[in-house]
């Protein structure tokens, strides 16, 4: 386990015009953390996953990726320092077979096979790893939800990343449909994989974080175990507005403080918060 | 469905298939004449310049509306080359080709980063603009009067090669293309290609360096469409700019790929055979409203089958559904 | 000196009527998403319908603009209802292709109808020059200069006020969106193309006036409409006006400046130009160039 | 992924495609026409495309040498009397395609091909004509590069492009009182008009005019206006165009737009055209054309008679004035005949000796063949547009009327 982190952020930032979509944000993730990142719509989830990828270049700030300087970068060069990720709008290569959209990351992936066969013996693996082996010859455009946001997940896998990205993979799915995606997940931190989970279901945040960065409005507003910054006043304030806040925390004056047990604790709600209607006082 | 073939000939049947059509193509021209040695040249002339613009705008989906620039290049550098430095022909196509995959290069750069509908309008900006600079170079190229390639007499460096010469020599290049084509198409990269039509930055994200394969794909497209330029000169001893540069060839190139199937190998080879025996048919039989009739043609082609031929009947065979309504509904408001 | 203003108000009546030329194609590319290579044939066919009007029913051109406007308007509403729409949401070169097909047809139709005479709408007063200072105005381009900006601004006027204009924005913007608010969408593309050819055909009238024309000319009006609609930004009909003003002024100087053969090189290096560091255009955001298509 | 197995079913396509739709080499051979009592000559000429109005005109040309050998019996080939049949093709005013078409002719076995309109197309027709040892007789390609090139098959009947403006700076100096001093000559950037300026630059020199710099615009400009307003500072005494009918009217519109008031005006193919006084009405009155033939032109033959009675034909036929284009077109078709009656056979070689042999009288000129193939000797004629007719005023002997002059009522 080195010392330096797999992914460091120093005062990372861009501005569109006026508005800056993602302000001054320092970060630093070590290997083989789980980092939960959550926030309300629109507070630079995707942003801060785009500049980390080059698919976006900071206006300011700095990248390192196991200390070395990417900022900047190109994305397939950052994807060659074995950074992966998946889009949170899945984006298959329509045209091609699932297995072949799997081994498009192969051949050009840091491993660079070039030689057809390995590659697609390669990718059978991935697709097998991430649950969707049958589904090898069909065309991503017939693949359901759920499986669409597995190929984006093997597809990410085929770079044998160190570091992977995942921007709402969970968006979307029933409870059903969560669950398997946790055990994958679980699996990749137990061989030792750094992941940056991007959600909006608490559940899963909870589920798999070692970590979790909150941020809001561009801006780091906390970082720290899930259990107290999901508690937080202000970062229920921030999710839920300062009304339900407020209430949340006049309800918890009126009764004697019980012990802050999992169940009880005045939580963000387990559902998805990302389609509940959330009102932010005006 | 897989047929019954085993799976090391059912790879190699098609290469065989396709070399033994190539070779038995070679012959073909004993037995015509002259008149139509000449017409079927110029299908593969056409041929190979629907396979190299295959290559930009139908796998790498970037409709490049200037590919007469490269036509255009090969034909005056050849011009040049054997007129004033009195170079051997064989000598000039290569080197033409070079310099127009050089400018591909050099105008791709740029014009890469532009998608869409504003790329197709930047290359036919360059063309225009490039048939413009050599109208006005006028000692090097002739200017507007064009330019005489010597091939009579003692300045003639390389010999006349008459109808039969050029038809092997557009069939060599029909076949370079094709073999280009298939290369790409079942390699690594024209998996890279395919993957940054789909969808940029997914492909961006897997590793792909998409602005630099697409200025080689840029370039080897030039390459080829430079090449078949210096030989339509050649051919044609005089040469116009306003010919050279004549948008209309582009217009044919977009035509027999989209209507043939692009993206794929067979696409552009029906499509630029199906057309020049249409149009050819068209002018012997109604010579005075033949091009009204083409026209109305690939407004019906357009139509009955926007996704084009081959892939009209790759998805009919795999669907058993071979109705043509499915298609007129496909792009429909 | 005088002979470099000549060549600048000359430069910029001619603008003004190429404005108008484009401000159609780039209102059907802004708009619709497709790039409409049939354009020079509608302004060929207006300039023809003008000379028609006038030469058999005497009809002075710049009167039977508006007939030959209505009849365009039927023609294209028609043309975009029962083809382009057909093929409407496919890829760019789709629409392009079946545009392609429609030119060839105009074109060799106009051929076979109104043979390939070179025609020009004489009128007694066109030729006549106002005189200011040194500098001379000619009365038939500058009526055509006039009309242009005139029709195009009350074509803005028209886009930004009344419930037609509002539905071809907003049709233009989102069209998914415009559907759910109850717009018909086909219809509103077809009255958007009709509106088009309608410009085209007016523009066509006023080119038969001041120039001379014939079938093969088509492509021409095509290709300049293609730069000022760039130039301009598409679907921007100032941008369009700009535009035009600016290839009017580049070709004026160009040909002032420099020898007469290099004008047309300048319009296109000046179309590369913008495209590579302002692709929408030179007058602001082109509004319609980030919208979801459904 | 998409097997190539397509790859192999497209090139056997492309195989069995190219033998079916050609036949095979046995049909099409042999010099069928002469058999059936038909003499098949070949034209290709531009029916579509950007010269589809000239090459309309040509075609008209064509149409009228038949019913006029025809009507007198058809051609006597020996003891035999063939049945003219003129095979048209349009080659869409471009020149490969013109060149393609000759060779499909020659496949048909015609051997005797009508030139196409202008000198790219000849230019390119030309060049397979030679190879393909068939004769071509030109009838609107005057670009004397063609007839610089060694060829020995190809007969033009056209005085040579280094006439067309000279003649109109020779006619301004012989006819016009007060003799102008300043010349400048606006040239449209193709071979053709750039040797017809380069013709007149060098007669107006030698007759003593001052000359200007020539000014050069792109070929088929609608907006001469920068060419104009460059030239207007020095206010010429004569404007020479060397141009096709596009650019020549922009000439005459735009300098009565822009206030140039020359003496005079002169252009070459555009004022003989029957468009130019349709599209500029009264500013057409006072323009000099130079053309290659006029209703006034001395010489008959026994089958269009004389120029007058040519003009009253293509009246009559296509009810519009006859115009150089026709009169050329009718001339090459002419020369054909009367050197296969000459030859007494239709055979390539045999004619091509008479046609250089050729010294005949026609309605259109005399038709005579230097060594290159040039009618070098044929004058050109000069007519100025008068209230709206042509009117002959050069050289003096076929003359119908005076040059007014200044052409311009300024």
């Amino acid at each position: 386990m080195s010392a330096t982190p797999v992914l460091e952020t120093r005062g990372l930032g861009i501005r569109f015009g006026g508005l800056k979509a993602v302000d001054d944000v320092d970060l630093q993730v070590p290997e083989g953390q789980t980092l939960g990142v959550i926030g309300p719509n629109g507070a630079g989830k995707s942003t801060f996953i785009n500049l980390v990828t080059g698919h976006l270049r900071p206006t300011s700030g700095q990248v390192l990726v196991d200390g070395q300087d990417l900022t900047g970068a190109k994305p397939w060069v950052i994807a060659k320092a074995r950074v992966a990720r998946t889009f949170q709008i899945v984006k298959p290569f329509r045209g091609m077979t699932v297995r072949e959209n799997v081994a498009v990351g192969v051949m050009y992936g840091p491993d660079g096979m070039t030689r057809m066969g390995p590659a697609l013996h390669r990718a059978d693996e991935v697709l097998e790893q991430v649950g969707l082996g049958a589904a090898a010859g069909r065309s991503p455009g017939e693949l359901s939800v759920a499986d669409a946001r597995r190929l984006e997940f093997a597809k990410a896998l085929a770079l044998s990343p160190r570091l992977l990205l995942l921007d709402e993979v969970m968006a979307g799915l029933r409870p059903g449909e969560i669950e398997p995606s946790l055990q994958l997940i679980r699996d990749l931190k137990a061989q030792g994989m750094t992941i940056i989970v991007v959600e909006h279901v608490m559940k899963a945040i909870l589920a798999v974080s070692d970590q979790v960065l909150v941020l809001n409005a561009g801006q780091r507003l906390m970082l720290g175990p899930p259990r107290d910054v999901l508690s937080d006043p202000t970062v229920i304030e921030a999710y839920l507005g300062h009304k339900y806040a407020a209430r949340q925390a006049a309800a918890q004056a009126a009764q004697p403080t019980p012990s802050p047990s999992a169940g009880a604790a005045p939580t963000l709600p387990a559902a998805s918060a990302g389609s509940e209607e959330v009102s932010p006082d005006a | 469905m897989a047929p019954t073939l085993s799976p090391a000939w059912r790879q190699r049947w098609p290469w065989a298939a396709g070399i033994l059509a190539v070779a038995a193509a070679f012959g073909l021209q004993t037995q015509l004449y002259s008149g139509q040695v000449r017409t079927i040249g110029t299908i593969f002339m056409f041929v190979a310049l629907a396979l190299s613009w295959n290559l930009i705008g139908g796998y790498t989906g970037y409709a490049s509306f200037g590919q007469v620039v490269f036509f255009g290049l090969g034909g005056y550098v050849t011009a040049a080359l054997m007129t004033h430095a009195h170079w051997s022909f064989w000598l000039a196509l290569p080197v033409s080709g070079l310099l127009a995959a050089g400018y591909g290069a050099l105008i791709g750069i740029p014009l890469l980063r532009l998608r869409g509908h504003y790329f197709a309008v930047a290359t036919l900006g360059v063309a225009e603009g490039t048939r413009e600079i050599v109208t006005n170079l006028p000692d090097l190229t002739g200017g507007g009067g064009g330019i005489t390639l010597p091939t009579v007499g003692a300045a003639a460096s390389t010999k006349y090669l008459g109808n039969d010469g050029f038809y092997l020599v557009f069939l060599v290049l029909a076949a370079l293309c094709l073999l280009v084509t298939a290369l790409v198409s079942r390699s690594k990269f024209g998996f890279a290609l395919r993957a940054i039509h789909q969808d940029e930055d997914a492909a961006a994200a897997v590793g792909i360096n998409t602005t630099r394969t697409k200025v080689l794909t840029f370039a080897l497209s030039g390459f080829l469409t430079g090449l078949v330029g210096a030989t339509y000169a050649f051919q044609q001893v005089t040469i116009y700019p306003e010919r050279l540069f004549d948008v209309e060839l582009t217009v044919l190139m977009v035509v027999m790929v989209v209507i043939g199937g692009s993206g794929t190998v067979l696409g552009p080879i029906l499509g630029a055979i199906g057309l020049q025996f249409l149009s050819e048919w068209l002018r012997q039989n109604y010579t005075t409203i033949h091009t009204l009739l083409l026209g109305a043609i690939i407004i019906a082609a357009v139509i009955l089958l926007p996704q084009g031929l081959v892939n009209y009947l790759r998805e009919a065979r795999r669907n058993g559904d071979y109705s043509l309504l499915a298609n007129v509904r496909r792009y429909r408001l | 000196m005088s002979g470099f203003f000549q060549a600048t108000i000359y430069g910029l009546l001619q603008g003004g009527l190429l404005a108008l030329v484009a401000v159609g194609f780039s209102l059907v590319w802004g708009v619709m998403n497709v790039v409409n290579l049939s354009h020079g044939a509608f302004v060929v066919l207006g300039a023809y319908l003008g000379w028609q009007l006038h030469s058999s029913l005497g009809l002075d051109p710049f009167l039977g603009m508006i007939l030959v406007a209505a009849v365009l308007f039927c023609l294209g509403y028609a043309v975009q209802r029962l083809l382009i729409n057909l093929v409407v949401n496919g890829p760019i070169f789709i629409t392009l292709l079946l545009t392609f097909g429609l030119e060839l047809l105009l074109v060799q139709g106009m051929n076979i109808v109104f043979t390939a005479n070179y025609q020009s709408i004489t009128t007694s007063y066109a030729g006549n020059a106002v005189i200011v200072g040194d500098i001379q105005l000619p009365l038939g381009r500058l009526l055509a200069f006039a009309l242009a900006v005139v029709i195009t601004v009350a074509l803005v006027r028209v886009m930004s006020r009344t419930r037609v204009g509002m539905s071809i924005m907003a049709t233009g913007m989102d069209r998914g969106a415009a559907r759910l608010m109850g717009i018909r969408a086909r219809h509103v593309y077809a009255v958007t193309f009709g509106l088009a050819t309608a410009l085209a055909g007016m523009a066509g009238t006023m080119v038969g006036v001041v120039d001379t024309f014939n079938p093969a000319a088509a492509g021409r009006f095509t290709l300049l409409s293609f730069v000022i609609a760039v130039l301009g930004g598409l679907g921007n009909m100032y941008g369009a006006l700009v535009g035009g003003m600016l290839m009017g002024l580049v070709q004026a100087w160009g040909g002032y400046f420099l020898p007469g053969t290099w004008v047309n090189a300048l319009a296109f290096l000046l179309l590369v130009v913008v495209l590579i560091f302002r692709p929408s255009g030179l007058v602001g955001k082109a509004f319609y160039s980030a919208r979801l298509e459904v | 992924m998409k097997t190539p197995r397509y790859l192999a079913t497209a090139s056997v396509v492309t195989l069995a495609l190219s033998l079916s739709a050609c036949g095979s080499k046995g049909d099409a051979g042999g010099d069928a026409g002469a058999a059936a009592g038909v003499l098949n000559l070949g034209a290709s000429v531009s029916l579509t495309g950007k010269l589809a109005r000239e090459g309309t005109l040509t075609q008209e040309g064509y149409q009228l040498c038949q019913d006029k050998v025809n009507a007198k019996g058809g051609v006597k080939v020996g003891d035999k009397t063939l049945k003219l049949d003129i095979k048209y093709q349009d080659d869409t005013s471009k020149p490969d395609t013109a060149a393609q078409l000759v060779d499909q002719f020659n496949d048909q076995g015609i051997k005797l091909i009508l030139g196409s309109y202008g000198s790219a197309n000849t230019e390119a027709q030309a060049a397979v004509i030679e190879r393909n040892n068939q004769v071509m007789v030109d009838s609107s390609g005057a670009d004397n590069n063609i007839f610089a090139k060694g060829y020995k098959r190809t007969f033009g009947v056209l005085s040579p492009a280094t006439e067309y403006a000279a003649s109109i700076v020779k006619a301004i100096a012989e006819l016009a009182t007060p003799k102008p001093t300043s010349v400048v000559v606006l040239s449209a950037d193709d071979g053709f008009s750039k040797r017809a300026a380069d013709g007149a630059v060098k007669a107006a020199k030698d007759l003593g005019f001052t000359v200007l710099e020539t000014q050069y615009f792109p070929n088929g400009a609608t907006d001469v206006s920068s060419a104009l307003n460059k030239i207007k500072g020095s206010n010429p005494q004569v404007i020479i165009g060397s141009v096709h009918l596009a650019e020549g009217v922009a000439i005459v519109k735009q300098s009565k737009e822009l206030g140039i008031k020359p003496q005079g005006f002169g252009e070459t193919v555009a004022p003989p055209t029957p468009d130019f006084v349709t599209t500029l009405g009264a500013d057409a009155n006072g323009v000099l054309g130079s053309s290659q033939w006029t209703k006034s032109a001395s010489g008959k033959d026994d089958y269009f008679g004389t120029a007058m009675q040519y003009e009253a034909d293509i009246q009559a036929k296509f009810k519009h004035e006859a115009g150089y284009h026709n009169a050329e077109a009718s001339a090459a078709c002419l020369a054909f005949v009367l050197a296969i009656q000459k030859a007494g056979s239709t055979e390539a070689d045999k004619v091509r000796d008479a046609l250089a042999a050729l010294d005949a009288p026609s309605f259109f000129a005399q038709l005579k063949f230097d060594a290159t193939g040039q009618n070098s000797t044929k004058p050109m004629s000069v007519i100025q547009i008068q209230n709206g007719k042509m009117v002959t005023v050069w050289p003096k002997d076929s003359a119908e009327g005076k040059l007014i002059w200044p052409g311009l009522a300024s």
